[in-house]
């Protein structure tokens, strides 16, 4: 199969779900002239002149008015820059878009989405690097999608950009230059279907988005130890698909739930908590959760290293899983 | 300018059913019948129905905490706003949202709204999907003298401008934004004034004369209808009522509401109907005793419905409900 | 000893705080003039004209704005009027506020405190209505209060106002009526020390503001059933106890966790972690969790009843957890 | 007016001192040696230059993403500036914070900030403090076209309008917020027009022209200082460079560049002194010299200066540490 960049797959989705749907447009700071600072828009750079749009910073009125568009028939695709910002229109957001729906009774359909990228970059520091997804997970009324492959963000973001609830898509920044197979023809991916990255009988690994990635590699260099790991990529997290967690555990009677965001109250621990209630007595040893240290993201290269998981952090506790057996 | 006696009473029908179903809803609340808080739109009549005449079943306005007024002068359908004040499963919302949520798509009511500012940037986006898809509609935005101080007030103005959306931004300068008076919060002597900063005209006018809105919303909507992009219009007006019904009302004395009652605008309007020869007696008796008639009807079909069977608590969030761990 | 409100309690902690240390100043939307919308401020009126302010309807900078104050010398304590509209000023909270310290190496003391109303009401309905610590828990660099009694409001706001580090306050707006002992002397109640507010050795129920009333109420009832139920009301989040709550779980082998804001995501699926990984082999069976349905809070009372959780909600966890033993 | 040759010297030296700063901060990062991203100040220097000269050590500022240029003129330490932007132990943050997050206190410096007009609320603050301790300082609050479409734009101008507080806010007009013209975002053709909307004094000035810049600023400094409040300027200038290091800038053409190098405000200044007999070849010589090696050596002390220990992470969010997870 082709491969191509997570990037090019973004573009490619909205080209395709674009050019079908004239309904559907796109705006935001800095993406149309330059397709995007993490280049996420190139392959539409001139193609749509009146449907990708450049915006003031103003980013109550991007959050907001996507709600007031999609009132009013179109499909809006309003970017947040970087997901640290989504705080600076979040009141359009959790007041507006996410109550909407529910506080009318139901009146609306609102096929609207908001993406953009979150997570670490090469040192951007704490206003330009947050993964905030949970609050998302946690305030009711929007659909939650964090694609680890290209294939994933392809096949998700059509399904957003044919969604009739608002979506709020994040993109890993060190994600987008990652390459991967896509087909040519088109396909959709559900939302709350996970997807089983990697098969294995003694631990499962729950994730998301990088860390996916990062589970991966655990999963290999501990091969050599003798430790088979599952990893399972939730790919949206409202919904999130239980089930397939469940199942997993069942089988392998241990968990990791490994996200890039903050430990204490990130969605890892939601993960944690249901599969404690709904399956303890499969369990043979306590769920362990991987997440960023309780601060800010640092800006020194050996500071954010260390404040943020990755592919040891995976590793050291599955080992602590493994060997922690009761 | 030259009216007919049909078109002046019917500003004067819809300012009387407007003040008898708010007298109404202000006893019903004081009765202990209705749920949460209401925001009463007394003494602020004119500016709902000297706007709305001039706009089409599908323009758009976008309404407030005090948005009794523009629903009704919308048309909209006073026995599901009474239901839905009671909290009955026949209101607007199936009782999930209440006087503050209350919305109608079908007449283009983009929302109430329990945020000050919530509808600018809601607004703004329903004026981008109208100019994408070429069509000749217009929005009103109403706000509070309040509402004029958060920033979603400006980057809304500043966004419409730039794209030259047909939106009206209407200001309800009623002096009082709750306990503070719009002296004290705000920095200019006419909030029209703040029109310069956007470079969109802004015109101030007394909010109590129903004629002088008709007029000046009448050209707004005009020149928005033929792209001449938006207007900031400040109607003056005062609230004459307490923020809330139950309002301890401690920041003014009786004696200056007093003073304002004498300038209310149905009252004032009535007089000059009067002088004109275009409103007998009869025909004000019948005007009132239909519009109490209603209310009192609206009334009896909020008393007499359900309220939402509590599990109804658990729809209408999403569109696809589907897989929701509710 | 004599009893005052919770109100009250809050209203003392202003006064003698702010007559001890004249840096301390307050300010926020309606709380000079009829001493705040739920009455918290009553005990400040005329007293401190200077350092009780009005203010415009401007969240981002009364809350960014307490961050200016403070790194020029003052003690501000910015009042968020509903916790809803922390939103609409949230990224002068998340973005400035809670990294300023850590990003620029610790070179502020941040001593600032936002306080104000959470939680439900009679029917205020989705955009009044919120509990919100969750995500102040989740992101870094701020410490959350949670009061439940009118000695612990007054105690905890106390340190508050001593705190060199930024501290948000969420007062339910249920309690603020709520009568208790307050002695007439000094006391300050440390962070992070939880309250056994019943001894109890079957289960233990860990819960916070609202919810530890309820709790109460269900431990009554339970102990009529033979089921001696622990309630532990955490008072603060950040930091919270972990210690007098793994030991109580080491006592009673069961554990419930209820709070009033969503269930899903919310920060009882931190402690469930927690617990579950600390002391996974003194667990008899998985530790459940009370909280609201995943649906905003909807305005008609049989709806609000629903999604709420209530001292009923807390008794059926109860039961489940002791009859579900492993 | 007369200025003496040391006046007008010891603003050219600033403007050399913040561009030696920059070309090496540019060179330097193309060369690989900084992490994380940077924007230079480059052909906008005698905005900095000429407003700070105005201020004393304990007046304050607020600064923006693109802040070495006011850190320097303020008095900052430039091998602690030049060591955070290495990400090393002995910068100005610890590493924590990295170019965009500079900041001194102890020379009134409230930050660097990386969310675009995150730091006009700050300076609100910073003026409500010294209004309530009836001391005379300012605060300059420096930001930028974009910015000036922000909603805290509005509400911190409307703030500290309403208050009288002595903010003076410095509009760095370089007519691109990123990849987006000033035109093509921005309601109005002067940016200062925007003061009518709060009633205070609106001024556009040539921003590379140091000596209008200190002469409005001054002006406005000693207006805030006697208590007159706060005044709005506008320094038109032009942005060199490209948004950041690296930036493809491919929104404008290298002609339209070029022909802007020519007005750049540090060939302008020494034209006018030389034409003034006020700077000799042999003294401009030695200034840039100077500038030199001060930049070398503080380019010298942060490359031997060590990277900070990884677990430095977890200290400085609280000043309080104590009980906390991480
Ligand atoms: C963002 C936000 N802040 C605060 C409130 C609380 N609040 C409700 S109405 C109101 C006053 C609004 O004044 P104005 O805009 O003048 O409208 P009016 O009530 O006078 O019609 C306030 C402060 C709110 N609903 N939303
Ligand atoms: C709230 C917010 N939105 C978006 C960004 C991304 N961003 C960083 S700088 C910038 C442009 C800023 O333009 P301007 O205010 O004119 O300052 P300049 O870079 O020209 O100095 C943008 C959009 C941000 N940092 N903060
Ligand atoms: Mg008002
Ligand atoms: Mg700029």
């Amino acid at each position: 199969m082709r491969e191509i960049t997570f990037s090019e797959a973004l573009g490619e989705a909205m080209f395709e779900e674009m050019s079908r749907d004239p309904t559907i447009f796109t705006y935001g700071e800095d993406i149309a002239k330059q397709g995007g600072i993490f280049g996420a828009y190139k392959s539409l750079l001139g193609k749509f002149p009146d449907r990708v749009i450049d915006t003031p910073i103003s980013e109550e009125v991007i959050f907001g008015s996507a709600l007031g568009a999609a009132l009013a028939g179109m499909r809006p695709v309003a970017e947040f820059h970087f997901a640290d910002f989504l705080f600076t229109g979040m009141t359009a957001i959790a007041n507006q878009i996410m109550k909407f729906r529910y506080m009318t009774g139901g009146q609306a359909k609102l096929h609207l989405v908001l993406r953009g990228p979150d997570g670490i970059s090469k040192s951007a520091a704490a206003q330009h690097s947050e993964s905030i997804e949970t609050i998302f997970m946690h305030i009711p009324g929007i659909k939650v999608i964090v694609p680890s492959t290209p294939y994933d963000m392809k096949g998700l973001f059509k399904t957003a950009l044919r969604s009739d609830d608002p979506v709020i898509c994040f993109e890993h920044k060190m994600l987008y230059g990652l390459k991967g197979p896509v087909p040519e023809e088109e396909y959709y991916i559900p939302f709350g279907q996970a997807d089983i990255k990697k098969e294995g009988k003694d631990v499962t690994v729950v994730a998301t988005s990088r860390m996916v990635h990062e589970s991966l590699k655990a999963a290999k260099n501990l091969s050599k130890e003798g430790i088979d790991v599952e990893v399972i990529d939730l790919r949206t997290l409202v919904p999130w698909d239980r089930e397939k967690v469940l199942e997993s555990v069942k089988k392998t009677h241990r968990l990791v739930v490994a996200h890039e965001t903050w430990k204490r109250g990130g969605w890892s621990a939601e993960v944690a908590s249901v599969v404690q209630e709904e399956v303890f007595d499969y369990l043979d040893a306590p769920i362990l959760r991987v997440g960023a240290y309780n601060v800010h993201i640092p800006f020194s290269p050996p500071l954010q290293d260390f404040v943020v998981p990755d592919s040891k952090s995976v590793e050291d506790a599955v080992r602590k899983v493994v060997g922690g057996a009761v | 300018m030259e009216y007919s006696k049909e078109f002046l009473q019917s500003l004067y029908v819809t300012m009387v059913r407007i003040r008898t179903f708010e007298k109404k809803a202000e006893e019903l609340f004081l009765q202990g019948k209705l749920p949460g808080f209401i925001h009463l739109y007394i003494g602020e009549e004119a500016i709902a129905a000297g706007a709305m005449v001039n706009l089409r079943r599908d323009d758009y306005i976008t309404s407030t905490h005090r948005g009794h007024g523009h629903m009704i002068a919308k048309g909209a359908d006073i026995k599901k706003m009474m239901a839905e004040l009671y909290g009955k499963e026949t209101g607007y919302c199936k009782g999930k949202g209440g006087s503050m949520h209350i919305a109608d798509l079908s007449i283009g009511v983009l929302g109430a709204n329990g945020e000050v500012a919530g509808g600018l940037p809601i607004a703004a986006g329903a004026g981008m999907a109208i100019k994408l898809q070429k069509k000749d509609n217009v929005v009103v935005s109403f706000f509070g003298d309040g509402a004029s101080n958060r920033g979603a007030f400006h980057e809304a103005l500043n966004w419409c401008s730039i794209y030259k959306l047909p939106v009206i931004f209407l200001n309800e300068n009623n002096q009082f934004a709750s306990t503070e008076r719009v002296q004290e919060t705000t920095s200019v002597a006419n909030i029209a004034d703040r029109a310069i900063g956007y470079n969109i005209p802004g015109v101030s006018i007394d909010g109590n004369d129903v004629i002088a809105v008709y007029e000046t919303v009448k050209a707004a909507v005009e020149r928005a209808r033929s792209g001449g992009g938006p207007t900031l219009i400040e109607a003056k007006t005062y609230r004459i009522k307490g923020h809330f019904v139950g309002d301890p009302t401690l920041y003014r004395q009786e004696q200056e509401v007093e003073e304002h009652w004498a300038n209310e605008p149905i009252g004032r309007f009535e007089k000059r109907l009067k002088e004109l020869g275009m409103l007998g007696e009869e025909e004000k008796k019948n005007i009132w005793e239909l519009a109490k008639k209603e209310v009192e009807e609206a009334v009896k079909f909020a008393e007499e419905s359900p309220y939402p069977a509590p599990e109804e608590a658990l729809t209408d969030l999403f569109v696809d409900d589907t897989g929701y761990d509710y």
